[in-house]
């Protein structure tokens, strides 16, 4: 493509424009746009960069709290946690690159991320990362699992920052289009957070990092568009991550960040220096000429098209204060990176760009941002399903079954069974601050603050069987059960980011799927004073009109203000008491045991209503759960989530390497006592003296509270249910993923 | 005790050995940068963990010809006591200051976990406060683990108790499980696991802590 | 029979090793050094003794498993 | 000028991926691969034109950096 290219009709359709989008860039300029313009307003104006489809929706979410400093808008959200200290995080979806090469793609989701909350201030501290899979037997799973968890071990480990944690789920609507959400979460000091409005006229523009090269080009175009059975034909350039320079690249620029060198930083990510360019003028309000010559170049011959469009990684854009260039200039080379002045901020509003002496674009920048299209599409309500009873026919005797060959099921069942050979290739121990991760299978990973008795706890969650079947019980489930599981840490949950990650937004049903998943996030914002404060939306996951099942995932940030004050799934004594908090009815719609024991949900008309969340009683349980963890009465804690009381239950016995027994349950099938998934319920472990306080206080609030068994011994066993080997079970729960990956 | 811990680009572990270093010595650590050409005047100087240049073309061969390690080697032939941990101890077999190679783990897959040591030379001036402890728990995070030597170097090693720990559950492929090194003088140790990462109870155990104990102890 | 097979990663995709492997080589003194790639080999030893049967065997190894297509080319020499 | 590096793990140093090469080959259903080995090369741009003097200068780089001769065989080839 070179200046010279006709625009045709073909080129616009090309390059994702509509014929009135067109329309309005000519009516905006005045005149046709040359190419290098018409690929700047098509990457700006793309899903990914201006949420066309998303916008309004995201709008109407709860944003602020009393702890929020930056909600979206930014890089990455910011919150207050005490004592001058900020956590800045966000996380954001690299499906589509990592369903085309796993290793590299997840690696630059990685590397994406963390720049997202580097180039805010903050020194990266720990990585997360929710992956979905196709089925196993699907033939591409294999292989995407190794190269995706590789690549997240590949990036994460080299840069030196821990990754404490995820999940895993595995689902054949998957097959063609898995997701790999990555989270970062940094650090800063309050007065240190760098923010991307380029304030002021004729200061230098400074491009850093690597040089560009013809990577990803329409990256960007190709994160927002649906796969079909050519994608594979046309696979663009992938972008090749290099943490090496990542590393050198979060050096360099705190170093500069400790100096008052930087008037405005931002990462270059999709749509690379079109996007970072045209967001710090726009916020700035402020116009941008740039000579594209200075624009450090890996290849030979590139076109002022390919400049602006690549999506080379490891590059940062900075405004810097006049006279402070040799502060700059000094630092990057001193971490060998490139260092170069591209341009410099004017007062005319238009983003100008020169190459060879040829002003080769002039478009003004407001409507680039303001005029991108903002769509309301047509959205359809989600069935309702119905409510699954009770039925003799569940029971695993009455199936021809037992319970503990149901309970082995579920144990070695992919979403269930132990992600072991997953985070053992996570660095999970480096910067020495790790109190909690992945390893002990716990609800959340607990980060200490380096040098102080304060922590911060870190979960994601989504429960895609649930938003399949309800969209708006979905979404304030995942919201939910990522406060819970902070709560289990004895965290005060703070605010969340999300990665949402639907299907082709131009299917009214999947529309409608994506603004009921909204609305039930919201709700239960809004009832647990949990705000969001980033996020990121992934559309068109879609192969052949196969949509994924909706995934708004979530990742959540807890303080915990004294570690002397927290919990973890580990920690309980032998003999120790289990209760059971919150109320049990048995729901067993949407269930794994409805999944995988029963075979519902496989398709639509076997689908019915998942557990209903009741954010009242989920805030006052929490919320008992938490003042019984600061007042030292608990010695171990587990929420409830797939599987019900009873893999809780396990999971607590696997990782404190003891048996449990669990009593009877209360009026209803065993199978529903055991295997029903109602939310907002945890399983404590507390010594002799701490259960009648804990119950008997717990009934005093309105809140229900049971003794449901105890924990010690070599079997884990159910009054009139299962009775395994704690080893023997421990082992079926260990087996599945490493055998599956050996196979 | 004065101490430094060498930092090359993409080093990861290097805060992380400072704060090990200063908790028990209680005195602030001197950082070096890998362009230095002569180190300061320390009794003890340790090579950390990371990816020094991303591990390219071979795990801490790039690091090993930076212009600090010529000095460190130099330096360490005179006894001077040097500890790499991960991949310091690349760093260290790549600079020839201790013999053989570390290769890709024999699983072709990172391995991040706590990891049981036997302390098999307890008298040496990295083990000796650990009296008549022979096992350790320390944290493992390493791709190119896997030891190898020839068979006449490792018997030599072994005669001349060069072989200061072996892994209980051999993770990644070691010849002889062997975990840790000295060279022949015992001034110089590499390790794969982190003892940097034992030192808190809160995170990793506090097996690490008498690994510096000890150098601190020879050394006065 | 042996065969084997040279992998480089295809034009104009980033060569951080390469990159890297050059810069050292230039700090170390040897300047004449203006740009390096790393590539694999891989060798096969395998049974049989047709030629032809082995090449179109092995290129089925490369596009199925040895060789990352989407970022890397290969090219396969047989030996005896 | 040019010169390829080919980079060999010697004989006797256990080659753990070329072992899981051979493996995973067999397992796909080649059952004609009795073993593989992986090996680097490392392609080098050099300035200058006399074969000689680069070939012994690329001698030294291999000492010095390039190869580790505890594990690793090396052999130079000059092209152009
Ligand atoms: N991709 C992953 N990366 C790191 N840890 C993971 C991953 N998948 C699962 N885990 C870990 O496995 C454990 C179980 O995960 P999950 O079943 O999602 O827990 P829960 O439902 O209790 O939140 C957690 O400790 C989690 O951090
Ligand atoms: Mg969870």
């Amino acid at each position: 493509m070179n200046a010279k290219t006709n625009i045709t009709p073909k080129i616009v359709a090309e390059h994702g424009l509509s014929q009135s989008e067109y329309e309005l860039i000519c009516e905006r300029l005045g005149r046709q746009p040359n190419i290098n313009e018409l690929g700047i307003f098509s990457v700006m104006w793309s899903e990914h960069c201006s949420y066309k489809s998303s916008r309004r929706h995201l709008g109407k979410l709860l944003t602020k709290g009393k702890r929020v400093i930056q909600g979206p808008g930014e890089n990455a959200g910011v919150i207050d946690i005490d004592d001058g200290d900020v956590i800045i995080f966000k996380m954001e979806s690299h499906n589509h690159p990592s369903y085309i090469e796993p290793y590299q793609g997840a690696a630059t989701g990685v590397g994406g991320i963390m720049r997202d909350v580097f180039t805010m201030g903050a020194r990266p501290i720990a990585n997360m990362n929710a992956l979905r899979f196709g089925d196993p037997a699907h033939p591409k799973t294999k292989t995407l699992v190794a190269g995706v968890v590789q690549g997240i071990g590949g990036y994460g480990n080299c840069v030196g920052v821990p990754t404490v944690g995820g999940e895993t789920n595995f689902d054949a609507g998957y097959n063609g289009n898995i997701l790999v959400n990555a989270m970062c979460v940094g650090l800063a000091r309050a007065d240190k957070v760098f923010y991307s409005a380029a304030k002021g006229v004729g200061n230098p523009v400074f491009y850093v990092g690597s040089k560009t090269g013809r990577d990803g080009i329409h990256g960007a175009t190709m994160a927002s568009a649906e796969f079909d059975d050519d994608s594979d034909a046309k696979r663009p350039t992938v972008q090749v991550g290099d943490p090496f320079t990542e590393k050198l690249l979060i050096e360099a620029c705190l170093e500069l960040m400790a100096t008052d060198a930087i008037i405005a930083i931002q990462d270059m990510g999709a749509a690379g220096l079109t996007s970072s360019a045209i967001e710090m003028a726009d916020k700035g309000g402020v116009g941008i000429h740039m000579n594209l010559d200075k624009v450090p170049q890996r290849e030979p011959d590139m076109t002022p098209y390919e400049m602006m469009l690549s999506e080379s990684q490891e590059r940062m854009l900075m405004v810097l204060k006049p006279g402070k260039e040799h502060i700059a200039i000094e630092i990057f080379e001193k971490w060998d990176l490139d260092v170069a002045e591209v341009g410099k901020t004017t007062d005319t509003g238009r983003l100008v760009l020169t190459h060879k002496k040829k002003k080769v674009c002039d478009i003004p920048i407001a409507p680039l941002a303001d005029d991108a299209p903002n769509l309301d599409r047509p959205y359809t309500s989600p069935i309702k399903r119905e409510i699954l009873k009770h039925d003799p026919m569940f029971d695993p005797n009455e199936r021809g079954s037992s319970y503990n060959a149901v309970l082995k099921t579920l144990l070695s069942c992919p979403d269930i069974a132990s992600k072991r050979w997953i985070w053992e290739q996570y660095d999970r121990t480096v910067m020495g601050d790790t109190v909690d991760s992945s390893q002990s299978g716990g609800d959340a990973a607990i980060v200490r603050i380096h040098g102080t008795n304060k922590a911060i706890a870190i979960t994601t969650d989504c429960t895609p069987r649930y938003c399949s079947a309800d969209p708006y019980e979905g979404g304030k489930q995942a919201v939910a059960e990522t406060w819970r599981n902070l709560t289990c840490t004895g965290a005060q949950p703070i605010a969340i980011t999300d990665c949402l990650n639907f299907g082709n937004p131009e299917r009214p049903e999947i529309m409608g799927q994506f603004v009921y998943a909204l609305k039930g996030m919201d709700e239960a914002c809004r009832a647990l004073e949990y705000p969001i404060v980033s996020g990121n939306v992934s559309l068109y996951n879609e192969t052949n009109g196969q949509a994924i099942p909706p995934t708004p995932a979530i990742g959540g940030i807890g303080l915990i203000s004294d570690l002397q004050r927290h919990a973890e799934i580990s920690g309980a004594k032998d003999g120790d008491t289990l209760i059971l908090i919150g109320e049990t009815k048995g729901w067993m719609g949407a269930s794994l045991y409805a999944q995988a024991i029963l075979g519902l949900n496989r398709e639509d008309s076997t689908v019915y209503a998942p557990p209903p969340v009741d954010l009242h009683l989920e805030k006052i349980n929490g919320d008992y759960v938490r003042r019984l963890i600061l007042d030292r009465r608990i010695r171990a804690v587990h929420d409830l989530s797939d599987g019900g009381l009873a893999l809780a239950a396990l999971e607590m016995a696997f990782t404190n390497d003891m048996g449990v027994t669990l009593n009877n349950g209360p009026d209803m099938p065993l199978y529903a006592w055991l295997f029903g998934e109602d939310q907002g319920r945890y399983l404590l472990c507390v010594d002799e003296y701490s259960v009648n306080p804990v119950v008997s206080t717990a009934q005093t609030l309105g809140i229900s509270a049971k003794v449901v068994g105890k924990i010690g011994g070599d079997r884990v066993s159910a009054h009139g249910g299962f009775d395994l080997s704690l080893r023997g079970a421990h082992m079926v729960y260990e087996s599945w993923l490493p055998e599956y990956m050996a196979s | 005790m004065k101490t430094a811990v060498i930092v090359f680009p993409a080093s990861n572990c290097d805060r992380d050995a400072a704060v090990a270093l200063e908790k028990v010595t209680g005195r602030s650590v001197q950082m070096v940068w890998h362009e230095e050409r002569t180190l300061p005047t320390v009794d003890f100087v340790v090579i950390p963990g990371g990816f020094s240049y991303g591990d390219y073309l071979r795990s801490g061969a790039i690091a090993a010809r930076s212009p600090i390690v010529q000095d460190i080697v130099r330096k360490a032939k005179t006894g001077l006591p040097v500890a790499g941990f991960c991949n310091g101890f690349q760093v260290l077999t790549e600079s020839g200051l201790l013999p053989g190679a570390l290769m890709r783990n024999k699983g072709l897959r990172f391995v991040c976990k706590p990891q049981k040591l036997n302390i098999v030379n307890s008298s040496s001036m990295f083990t000796k406060a650990y009296k008549n402890q022979t096992e350790i728990t320390v944290p493992i995070a390493h791709f190119d683990g896997n030891y190898y030597a020839d068979d006449d170097t490792l018997s030599e090693m072994r005669k001349s108790g060069q072989i200061i720990f072996t892994y209980e559950g051999n993770p990644n492929g070691s010849s002889k499980d062997i975990a840790g090194i000295s060279n022949k003088a015992g001034n110089v140790l590499g390790m794969m696991p982190h003892p940097e990462r034992a030192i808190d109870p809160m995170h990793g155990g506090t097996d690490g802590l008498k690994l510096f104990k000890s150098v601190l102890e020879s050394i006065q | 029979m042996k065969a084997i097979i040279h992998i480089n990663l295809k034009p104009g995709v980033l060569d951080p090793q390469g990159r890297t492997i050059a810069r050292s080589l230039t700090h170390l003194g040897f300047d004449g050094v203006t740009a390096a790639r790393q590539g694999k080999t891989i060798e096969l030893d395998l049974k049989g003794e047709d030629k032809d049967a082995a090449e179109t065997q092995v290129k089925d190894m490369c596009e199925k498993l040895l060789a990352n297509t989407v970022i890397e080319n290969y090219r396969i020499e047989i030996v005896e």
